[in-house]
């Protein structure tokens, strides 16, 4: 079961991250939903990333991918033009760069979609979008609960409800 | 000098059997009669180009005569010479080809696959001596003209870029002739139309790798040079300047 | 301390009624001139069917001058693409707080410019039916690409390119889609809701998009500049006369940026006059922007100082023929009005800051857009002309089709920009709620 | 000859094929007994035949193979096999072509399909000239024109053919003979006739000298222009590319002295812009110098010969040939001190003193003393046997037809080639053609009987000047297309019809008259037939020795310079390369050929030089109005930057009335606005002698120039 608790601002909100942490609560279970970013002081609920090493791995990957293509195809069939060589870093790199680009382009939008959840399908009940309260859900067990909301009426919660899961 | 004539490239095959086709035209011979063009249009399925067709530039001529008047009356004189592909070694337009509709082929020839040709027309661009000719139009014969059509030369679509081949139907034929007599082909076996009609015997077509054919005998003497040889393309086709 | 209760009645709600109201009901201009639009855009279309039936000599291509119009378009819609991505990233890269109301206009204009762009390699063809066979991919060919070509090169930077600008644009609507959804009913909200791919405004949401949009600003910069550049090879790599430049790659992305600006100021200033954004769209966003336009004036003028007189003091007779019949010859009303477009008018509209005012903004964006136009028909047209071989010389004059055609694409632009302020907020409505909360 | 020439005459050899598909020597052997033009080739064959395109008579080899032509059989459209002829080449057997052809003769296959050929006999059914006819069949034609010729006095029947000789000459000469009609006569234009009186006069020569310029050293050639439009081109061509560099170490030298900047002046290392009409005072300057300064001995020249050039008044003829005295001392210096000096003279553009000029200049030979030498001139190579005794030769006609009641026009188009006989012909009775397409002159015959293409015929033909006698032969390979019968078989038919019979000169019957005149091995009649089958004519090896003989009586003195300010301009119409006299413009190859001078294309420009279009304000593609005593026409100006001031030139070819879809209506006749004075020797037309004054143009003329048009190089600034 989950627990909602609205705040009317963002330190409110902030407080009670933290007293809900201290209070042993995991912060992969705390989320907090809002109309628009909301920003925490570093430290409070910190979401970590591996979208730029993934971007740069994509990168790699899609690039030398490429590369290898235009290697294999300009092998396989051996037109000399223009007197060039069959493969040439200055005839191809350009083709390599732009694919390499393509790579990162795409890795950062795949992980994007992965770490934002939204391709996720076990996905934890959100509340509907409203621009004047900042909804803080945490998910607990029966017996954690009743400790939890006064934690969190103490902590400045306008209001607080009680979510049963879907299941 | 003669050095820097000489075709040097880096495809030249190890093989000394197979030629490399070039061409050695005597601007001291040649009287820009025209002959090897109309022999071209007969041998090569050119299509014409009415007169607003060419009024737009559109004329097809896979060789011409360009001509240049040089001084003022009456001390004047004309500068003239037949310009076709010259089958460059380093052919500027084939590395432009995104389909590889052109490209040099074994024996030295630049050569233009037709079917594979989407028309981007970057080669014609990209040829420093302007002797690629576009089919603007599906080529039209009223009848009974098309029985006239050589049924070794393929006709091209419109949308195809096209030009010289040094006549490939007639040197696969002489290949084809030599070995069925199992010999080598000889020099002068093989002559591409213009060659075959100049009236002036201003043209000489052969291997340039073979030292004792006529090409090559043009081709190594003082008054040999290359067309915008500057621009490093290495033309096959030489040409013996005018001189008194 | 910030409580939404005080904000709620401010600038938040403001701006959503002012950005979402045009989104609503279809005035009676609004029809029309999405009919006069779609006019030109359908006989646009009609032409180049003309085109593809008769032969692509029903345009006024010939020998010598082998690419028109098309290439000049080409070269020109490449460039307007510049606006919207690379000012937006940019700006978001320098953290410029202004930009917000402008970076989805901007990035918009990319797209659409970019699709318009991205046709006329393809409407230029001579067997445009065939043009598949420039993808690489296994076939009954048994042949591959010539990756060794400049067109393939622009095959491949023009997708890579296109394929970020749309993701770049798609990002940061996500969020205001999800908005979209809740406020609106029945099919729209389902349409808006399958759009927002499901977008609740979780804390990990907003992490990860604003992480992604930092990087993809990152990449979109040096696939922009890239793509210019690749633009530019196709006429670098051939040793056509003044063509063959080293300076052709950087003086094509500054001339991309330079048009790029003056195409996002003219869209905001329609956006500003039709959608009423006056709000938001500041003078401050026109001046800032209009400083900017000045800096690029001097950068093309001083691309363009440096290659005309290269050839000029090198006067090798070959490159000499295009100087002088770009300077002197039959070329030169063009050259001339291109260079009091793209710098006398705005260098002395911009620079004289008594005479900066949003009306002569406007002015200067419109002359550099001509400009700009001018300069890709002098790189491209007069080199064909005068080829090496002056036997081989000869001039180009455009037919209807060409014409046609160009005049759909502009018609095209208007258009999807139209349909696109229509159905999409043109303001990133959460990133201006950011702006607001934050001051 | 190479060795693939070789092979394709072995492939001729008796109609059968031996180059085979696919380089595979396919031996089969096609039986005699099927006539050639029944096989309908798998793989390519080569035939012997000759070229028509102008007298020369270049021998060729023609290319035939399969085809499938598209007919109508009971309504619907279906495929016929058919032999088709693809290309032709120059016989490299032939004294003449030796393997080499111009762009004319290239380009006559397109003449054989051309698809506005007529297909039939046709009977006027509209005015003269509306080109309004109906179709006939030949049954009708031949009996309907017999009955009228039955009824006609036979001495009032003027048969106009061109200057080509041969078996169709020879049989058309039987024909006349034989129904009481007077010899054929030649039109005035390009039949040479000049240049046989010359010859003449000179060297009391029958026929046009041959003139040896391959050995030469060095060559002044005055009036011909014969690497372009003169006499035989290819012939010439080749012999000129041998004098330049077929010797080793020797490169022969060649000074053009002509009104124009012509084909063979801008080949020639230096160009004298003579006058108008000041090629006969250039001669006797030159001879004056080469007499007076005794810089050659000749004993070939007579006394009365050397005192005439001495007697000249070199300061006047400097003057009348329009050149410095200066250029005059120093080619006549040159030519008389090189080892094998040649004078090649010749008229392009007839002009009232030609034949005195022409005389001149080849005189300059008897005082270099060449005559018969290596390098020198060779008296022309008649044919043993009959065939030569009938050329048709010209005798004036404005009389002739004016009282003429029948005409027949076979070969020529005399009312573009000589306008002027409009008006005569207009009066005659019946005009027949011969044409096989309806150009101006068939437009205005009462009857046409569509000759074959010369492709299709079996003809033998008379080299216009050939090193030795010869006889080109074409044997008839391929089947006609269309309902055309050969001229000489409709004479015969004729001639039956009017109880006049009369054997045809077929090519194996003038073979056969040929048999043992020669210095050729003895063989048999049959055999020798054969041979010249096979290898495509008869050709002697020995040259004919030189019996020339100098002239006696003293030659007239050269026209003085005309000027006349009511026509300030000298014009003077031009056969092209390309169309010679307009016989060719229905060619659409030749159509799209750019001009040498103008790169023009499909139309022909007036050539004025810049000053004069200056004065006049034109560019290039303007219009201009040519006005001349006797009439105008409106052509598009190319500013030639070599014409001669004060000359105007003009090319050749089109403004023809109708003449096929490719020239019909294509650009203006020069010649129609020439008043034809006639040449003071012979009579003939000099259409080069016209004054025009120019005006600028009012209606809109084309002007399409291949190539660039001609601009000044750029400027540094």
């Amino acid at each position: 079961m989950y627990l909602r608790a609205e705040f009317s601002d963002v330190e409110a909100a902030a407080a009670a991250v933290q007293t809900v942490s201290g209070a042993g609560v995991d912060k992969r279970d705390v989320e907090v939903f809002s109309a628009r970013p909301v920003v925490f002081e570093p430290g409070i609920l910190d979401r970590p990333s591996r979208m730029s090493l993934l971007a740069v791995f994509s990168a790699v990957v899609v690039g030398s991918g490429s590369t290898a293509l235009m290697f294999y195809t300009q092998l396989d069939y051996p037109l000399i033009t223009g007197g060039m060589p069959l493969n040439s870093g200055w005839a191809t790199g350009v083709i390599t760069f732009e694919l390499t680009m393509l790579g990162a382009i795409l890795g950062t939008v795949g992980v994007f979609l992965w770490e934002s959840g939204l391709l996720r399908k076990n996905r934890s009940p959100a509340p509907a979008i409203r621009d004047d309260v900042i909804t803080m859900q945490v998910r607990c067990d029966q017996e954690g609960a009743e400790r939890l909301v006064r934690l969190l009426t103490d902590s400045g919660a306008i209001t607080t409800t009680r979510v049963e899961d879907a299941s | 000098m003669s050095e820097q004539l000489v075709p040097v490239s880096e495809i030249q095959s190890t093989d000394d059997n197979v030629p490399r086709w070039g061409m050695a035209i005597d601007l001291d011979r040649c009287t820009g009669c025209e002959a090897c063009v109309v022999a071209c249009h007969v041998e090569n399925n050119i299509p014409v180009a009415t007169e607003d067709e060419a009024a737009m530039g559109r004329s097809s001529h896979w060789i011409r005569i360009d001509r240049y008047y040089e001084g003022t009356f009456p001390d004047i004189k004309v500068k003239y010479r037949p310009v076709l592909c010259q089958q460059c070694d380093d052919a500027p337009c084939e590395p432009v080809c995104p389909v590889y509709a052109t490209y040099q082929n074994a024996e030295g020839l630049n050569v233009q696959v037709y079917n594979r040709c989407v028309g981007t027309r970057y080669c014609a661009n990209n040829c420093p001596y302007q002797v690629r000719v576009f089919n603007w139009f599906d080529p039209e014969w009223p009848e009974p003209l098309e029985l006239q059509l050589n049924p070794d030369v393929s006709v091209r679509p419109g949308g195809v870029m096209e030009k010289c081949t040094f006549c490939v139907q007639r040197i696969q034929r002489g290949k084809l002739d030599a070995q069925a007599e199992d010999r080598k082909v000889g020099d002068g076996d093989i002559q591409p139309a213009c060659v075959q009609g100049c009236p002036a015997e201003a043209m000489a077509f052969g291997d340039l790798t073979d030292p004792e054919s006529k090409v090559s005998q043009w081709a190594g003497v003082g008054r040999s040079t290359q067309l915008l040889g500057e621009l490093g393309t290495k033309p096959k086709v030489f040409y013996l300047e005018k001189s008194d | 301390m910030t409580t939404l209760a005080t904000t709620l009645n401010g600038p938040h709600r403001r701006v959503r009624e002012d950005v979402l109201h045009p989104l609503e009901g279809l005035s009676f201009w609004y029809l029309a001139s999405a009919a006069f639009f779609s006019a030109l855009v359908v006989w646009a279309l009609f032409a180049w069917g003309c085109q593809i039936f008769l032969g692509i000599g029903v345009a006024g291509i010939r020998r010598p001058v082998f690419w028109g119009l098309y290439i000049v378009n080409f070269v020109f819609w490449i460039g307007i693409s510049h606006a919207g991505t690379l000012i937006s990233a940019i700006l978001r890269l320098t953290d410029a707080g202004w930009r917000k109301p402008v970076t989805r206009a901007a990035e918009a204009i990319t797209v659409f410019a970019l699709m318009i762009g991205g046709m006329f390699p393809l409407i230029h063809l001579g067997r445009v039916w065939l043009f598949y066979w420039l993808i690489p991919y296994p076939n009954d060919r048994l042949l591959w690409p010539n990756f060794r070509s400049p067109l393939v090169w622009d095959m491949t930077a023009i997708f890579t390119y296109i394929t970020g600008s749309v993701l770049y644009l798609y990002l940061p609507l996500i969020p205001d889609l999800a908005e979209m959804a809740s406020r609106s009913q029945g099919w729209k909200s389902r349409v808006y809701r399958l759009l927002s791919i499901g977008w609740t405004g979780s804390d990990r949401q907003w992490h990860s998009l604003e992480r992604a949009m930092k990087l993809m600003a990152a990449m979109i910069l040096a696939v922009a500049v890239s793509v210019h550049s690749v633009v530019s090879y196709d006429f670098s790599m051939s040793i056509a006369p003044m063509w063959h430049s080293t300076i052709f790659a950087p003086y094509f992305v500054a001339g991309a940026i330079f048009s790029g600006i003056a195409a996002l100021i003219l869209v905001m200033f329609a956006l500003r006059k039709f959608l009423n954004l006056g709000r938001y769209l500041r003078p401050v966003h026109f001046h800032n922007l209009s400083k900017l336009l000045l800096l690029m004036c001097l950068v093309w003028l001083y691309f363009s100082a440096s290659e005309h007189l290269t050839v000029w003091y090198g006067n090798e007779h070959i490159e000499m023929a295009v100087f002088n019949a770009r300077v002197h010859g039959e070329y030169a009303p063009y050259f001339w009005l291109m260079v009091a477009c793209n710098f006398l008018i705005p260098f002395i509209l911009l620079g004289i800051r008594r005479l900066r005012t949003l009306g002569t903004i406007a002015v200067s964006s419109v002359a550099v857009l001509i400009g700009m136009w001018l300069e890709r028909f002098l790189i491209v047209i007069p080199t064909l002309s005068y080829s090496a071989l002056p036997a081989a010389w000869g001039p180009y004059e455009a037919s209807w089709v060409e014409l046609s055609i160009t005049a759909g694409t502009f018609a095209a632009m208007a258009l999807f920009y139209m349909i696109f302020a229509k159905i999409f907020p043109i303001i990133a409505i959460w990133e201006y709620d950011e702006d607001v909360s934050a001051s | 000859m190479d060795r693939r020439n070789f092979f394709k005459l072995v492939g001729t050899a008796s109609g059968g094929a031996l180059t085979g598909a696919c380089g595979k020597q396919a031996q089969e052997l096609i039986p005699l007994l099927v006539p050639a033009t029944e096989i309908v080739p798998g793989a390519e064959e080569w035939h012997p035949s000759v070229c028509s395109s102008c007298a020369a008579g270049c021998g060729t080899i023609v290319r035939v193979m399969q085809a499938e032509r598209k007919i109508e059989v009971e309504g619907e459209t279906v495929r016929q096999p058919i032999a088709a002829i693809k290309k032709i080449e120059g016989n490299p057997l032939d004294p003449v072509s030796g393997g080499r052809l111009c762009a004319r003769g290239q380009a006559a296959v397109q003449g054989l399909y051309h698809p506005d050929r007529l297909t039939g006999p046709r009977r006027r059914a509209g005015a003269r000239g509306s080109g309004d006819f109906e179709l006939v069949d030949w049954e009708t034609a031949l009996s309907e024109v017999a009955a009228v010729l039955a009824g006609v006095d036979r001495r009032r029947i003027v048969y106009l053919t061109s200057a080509g000789m041969g078996t169709g000459s020879a049989t058309a000469a039987r024909f006349l003979d034989s129904i009481g009609a007077p010899p054929a006569t030649t039109i005035g234009v390009n039949d040479f006739t000049v240049e046989r009186r010359a010859s003449q006069l000179a060297f009391g020569w029958d026929g046009l000298p041959v003139y040896e310029i391959q050995d030469a050293t060095y060559v002044l050639s005055i009036g011909a222009d014969f690497l372009g439009g003169w006499a035989s081109p290819v012939f010439y061509s080749r012999r000129f590319g041998h004098m330049r560099r077929g010797r080793p170490g020797i490169r022969g030298k060649l000074v053009h002295a002509e009104s124009r900047f012509s084909q063979t002046a801008w080949s020639a290392d230096r160009w004298l812009p003579v006058a108008p009409g000041g090629e006969h005072a250039l001669a006797m300057a030159i001879g004056h110098v080469i007499v007076s300064d005794k810089l050659r001995e000749s004993d070939q020249a007579g006394e009365s010969l050397r005192q005439a050039f001495v007697a000249t008044d070199f300061s006047a003829a400097c003057k009348a040939s329009g050149l410095e005295e200066k250029r005059i001392r120093d080619v006549a210096r040159e030519l008389a001190s090189s080892m094998s000096p040649l004078v090649l003279a010749g008229a392009s553009i007839v002009r009232p003193g030609s034949s005195r000029a022409v005389t001149a200049a080849n005189e300059l030979n008897l005082l270099l003393g060449n005559i018969g030498a290596k390098g020198g001139v060779m008296p022309p190579a008649s044919l043993p046997g009959g065939l030569t005794a009938e050329r048709p030769a010209y005798r004036p006609l404005e009389e002739q037809i004016g009282k003429a009641e029948v005409v027949m026009i076979d070969g020529v188009n005399p009312l573009y080639a000589a306008p002027w006989l409009a008006g005569s012909l207009a009066k005659v009775e019946l005009v027949i053609s011969f044409a096989g397409f309806l150009d101006d002159s068939a437009a205005h015959a009462d009857w046409i009987l569509p000759d074959h293409h010369e492709l299709e015929a079996s003809a033998g033909v008379i080299p216009l000047m050939s090193p030795t006698p010869a006889l080109t032969g074409a044997p008839a390979f391929v089947k006609p297309l269309h309902e055309t019968r050969a001229t000489p078989d409709v004479l015969v038919d004729l001639a039956r019809r009017l109880d006049a019979a009369i054997e045809p000169v077929t090519l194996d019957s003038a073979y056969a008259s040929l048999h043992g005149q020669g210095t050729d091995e003895e063989s048999t009649p049959a055999d020798f037939i054969d041979q010249a089958r096979r290898q495509g004519g008869w050709w002697e090896r020995e040259r004919p020795a030189d019996a020339h003989r100098t002239r006696t009586e003293p030659l007239g003195d050269w026209d003085p310079p005309v000027s006349d300010p009511a026509y300030p301009f000298a014009f003077q119409p031009y056969p092209t390369l390309q169309f010679g006299f307009g016989g060719e413009s229905h060619l659409p190859w030749l159509q799209q050929l750019p001009d040498p001078a103008s790169s023009a294309v499909w139309n022909l420009p007036v050539e004025v030089d810049p000053a004069t279009a200056e004065q006049l304000d034109v560019r290039n593609g303007d219009t201009l109005r040519v006005i001349s005593p006797s009439g105008e026409l409106e052509a598009p100006v190319y500013v030639n930057p070599a014409a001669i001031p004060g000359v105007v030139s003009m090319p050749i070819g089109q403004g023809h009335g109708t003449f096929g879809r490719y020239a019909s209506g294509q650009g203006a006749n020069p010649l129609s606005i020439v008043d034809p004075v006639p040449e003071q020797e012979t009579g003939v037309p000099a259409f080069g002698a016209t004054r025009v004054r120019l005006e600028k143009g009012t209606t809109k003329q084309r002007l399409v120039q291949y190539a660039a048009v001609d601009r000044q190089p750029h400027p540094h600034r």
